[in-house]
């Protein structure tokens, strides 16, 4: 019966990958006939390349050292924007508002110096990102190092 | 914001992040933390066996520092998965969607076992894999409609996300949480270790009922 | 809340003892008085009771904790009218509690109660299609709207009768005895339950109690929309024997037999989605 | 009817339930004369009515005998 060969397929883990292979392939292959999907315009973190800037793709606009111009979706929940301050979370603000025992240098934020790469206004994102890093860190040397 | 999971009873501003707290996202959010913390406080079981051909039976341990190192994925584990549930931004769902991918492989990486071990492989291949159509998803998201906040897209201020990036979230999401197809979950689900294993389950499970409502509302 | 939580244990064992009486009749067997379930959990509540050896207590003893706690919060989102999601948030979450009940004893009958309980994760899916499909004719979520749309245009069951039938599956596929029962199979004594007794199985059997009442309830409310009580009871009662007649008639198939046919009805359901217009 | 003298475990069990339910009816009383929101009585119920139902079954006969070996001796 066709349910008998479908659940044997199923029920075997090494055809998992496959099989999600081949939907990837189909729903992309859909995606392809959707096409073109329309471009929005107003995009929140407008993205200006400057080809002749020595930075080249790297340059996010702006007089260096200084401020950067960000646009944020709620400016009201982020005052200082483009700041390194922005990365703080509420509890970090308040202690850095409280006492003197918060740097608020890039760098004592793990994920600071991958997230100054990319943006400068999203909070958790700078997070999770070198969370999944150590993650995969801590996995790799666990294996690595435990008893054979 | 739509009235899928309720009207929200408090939003956190983390910058340009809203987590927000409707009666949904709550009531997922305090099952992940319930299952953390019975990851945190209970001792791994001992699971009896029998071995085949004789009359033995016999229990297998968990040695200390197999049950540590497990037990920090466990709860690494559930705080991705409350991320996953409470977060209101397309892009950190998917960094906590693939958090829990990775975490869920190490739940079981320590376990000396072949035949799990064989399993957590398959599944590591495809939680790596399910991070194409994942992130793809969220970046076209960004393209078609400008922005990445889902209380954005849900007030109907941008235009809608297009079927095709909806369709991609939905199967990274499956693909990283292995949700229908079980098999190779299954075959992880035979280490010994009952709290932290109930993770990898109880995450899928957390984050595919999160994708149900996003991709519904956006 | 606590007279309608009474009342939903109570109504949910005394159903459940009618399911085992009427697959009992279809069977031609006399089968247990209606009230056997009642009987039962009173006789496990009052059962000397300990944890085993082997077991992880915090787990042991947790998991039946948040059995209970879960079906209550659902039965208290139906009462308040909330979002069908936060159910059906519940529903998926009453996997991990078999999960927690198999495992944490270390025995390998409950093992692979849950193993097999990892495998039949495809059967909630044919209930996010039915929820989908709720929300198309009503544009709403929560359980007040849903029932206050049919009593304006009539119930769901006429206008959408595929999402009732996968609903149907859905509550068919959690109801003991059932062809896609498999987690508490007789091959494995009682599967994931095995290693729970005395008050543990007593709280297990609460929770039951409350999530059938919840789940033929929700049903109700969702398909037929509002009734009076006298209504609900007696169509309450309707939907549990067509329950029990599928229950008594079908055997149970094989684990993963079971896995491909939910699979294919949500794969079917898609396509009336489709047929629908929610998907372009 | 209860052989056996009452162990530790059963008085703790007891404690549970007494304070429980009288959580439990203070709460309905309470939400009766409207002075507890409807929401914080569901979920002092959610949370309370677990441990309170079992905890009566625990008072009722844990004897706190030591756990036995699952599959074993059968």
């Amino acid at each position: 019966m066709i349910i008998r060969r479908i659940s044997d397929v199923l029920s075997n883990y090494e055809n998992i990958l496959p099989l999600f292979a081949g939907g990837c392939a189909i729903v992309f292959l859909i995606g392809v006939l959707l096409l073109p999907l329309p471009y929005y315009d107003d995009q929140l973190y407008p993205k200006t390349i400057d080809r002749n800037s020595s930075l080249d793709p790297y340059d996010r606009g702006g007089p260096p050292f200084t401020q950067v111009v960000i646009k944020s979706q709620y400016p009201e929940n982020s005052p200082t924007a483009g700041y390194v301050t922005t990365y703080l979370t509420p509890f970090s603000w308040f202690l850095a508002n409280t006492t003197h025992h918060l740097g608020t240098t890039i760098v004592a934020h793990p994920g600071g110096i991958i997230d100054e790469i990319l943006y400068n206004t999203r909070g958790l994102d700078t997070v999770v990102e070198p969370t999944i890093l150590f993650i995969a860190f801590a996995i790799a040397s666990f294996l690595f190092r435990r008893e054979p | 914001m739509s009235s899928l999971g309720g009207a929200p009873w408090y939003i956190l501003e983390f910058g340009d992040e809203l987590v927000y707290f409707t009666p949904y996202t709550t009531t997922l959010l305090i099952l992940a933390l319930v299952f953390t913390v019975l990851a945190l406080v209970s001792r791994p079981e001992r699971q009896v066996e029998a071995l085949f051909g004789t009359d033995a039976i016999y229990a297998k341990d968990t040695t200390v520092d197999q049950m540590r190192f497990r037990r920090f994925m466990a709860i690494a584990c559930g705080c991705a998965s409350m991320g996953a549930v409470v977060t209101g931004d397309l892009f950190n769902f998917t960094l906590f969607v693939a958090l829990v991918g990775i975490t869920n492989v190490g739940i079981v990486a320590a376990v000396k076992n072949r035949h799990v071990q064989n399993a957590a492989f398959q599944y590591g291949l495809v939680a790596l894999t399910a991070t194409v159509p994942l992130f793809a998803g969220a970046g076209i998201v960004a393209a078609t409609t400008g922005t990445l906040s889902i209380v954005a897209l849900a007030s109907g201020t941008v235009p809608q996300a297009p079927f095709f990036a909806r369709a991609l979230l939905c199967l990274g999401v499956v693909g990283e949480g292995m949700a229908p197809f079980y098999a190779a979950k299954a075959e992880m689900f035979r280490a010994p270790g009952a709290p932290y294993v109930i993770m990898c389950s109880l995450s899928s499970l957390l984050i595919f009922l999160r994708v149900a409502e996003v991709v519904m509302v956006i | 809340m606590i007279e309608a939580l009474f009342a939903a244990v109570l109504g949910g064992l005394l159903l459940l003892g009618l399911h085992r009486k009427v697959i009992a009749r279809v069977q031609q067997r006399p089968g247990p008085p209606v009230w056997q379930e009642v009987l039962h959990t009173l006789k496990f509540s009052f059962k000397s009771t300990w944890v085993p050896e082997t077991a992880s207590p915090g787990l042991f003893v947790g998991i039946v904790l948040v059995a209970i706690g879960i079906w209550t919060a659902a039965l208290a989102v139906v009462l308040a009218g909330g979002s069908i999601l936060i159910i059906f948030g519940v529903y998926m979450l009453h996997k991990i509690v078999e999960h927690g009940f198999g495992l944490s004893s270390g025995s390998p009958y409950g093992k692979f109660g849950a193993v097999r309980s990892v495998i039949s994760a495809a059967s909630e899916i044919p209930l996010f299609v039915s929820v989908a499909a709720i929300a198309v004719f009503t544009g709403s979520l929560a359980i007040s709207d849903i029932v206050a749309y049919q009593a304006v245009n009539g119930p769901l069951l006429i206008i959408a009768p595929p999402a009732a039938f996968a609903m149907y599956l859905v509550i068919l596929s959690k109801m003991p005895f059932s062809p896609f029962a498999i987690v508490e199979g007789k091959e494995l004594v009682s599967g994931y339950k095995t290693e729970h007794f005395g008050v543990w199985r007593a709280g297990l059997e609460v929770a039951n109690a409350i999530k059938t009442s919840v789940l033929l309830g929700l049903f109700l409310l969702l398909f037929l929309g509002p009734l009076s009580p006298f209504a609900f009871v007696v169509a309450i009662v309707i939907l549990l024997v067509s329950l029990s007649f599928v229950c008594a008639v079908t055997p149970m198939l094989a684990p993963f037999d079971s896995v491909t046919i939910q699979a294919l009805v949500t794969v079917v359901m898609l396509g009336y989605l489709v047929l629908l217009g929610v998907i372009p | 009817m209860m052989a056996g003298k009452v162990t530790g475990l059963q008085q703790g069990a007891g404690r549970i339930f007494v304070v429980s339910a009288l959580f439990l009816i203070a709460g309905t009383f309470l939400w009766a004369i409207q002075v507890l929101p409807v929401i914080w009585y569901w979920a002092e119920v959610i949370i309370l009515f677990p441990p309170c139902c079992l905890s009566l079954g625990l008072w009722w006969m844990a004897r706190g005998r030591r756990g036995d070996v699952p599959f074993v001796g059968y």
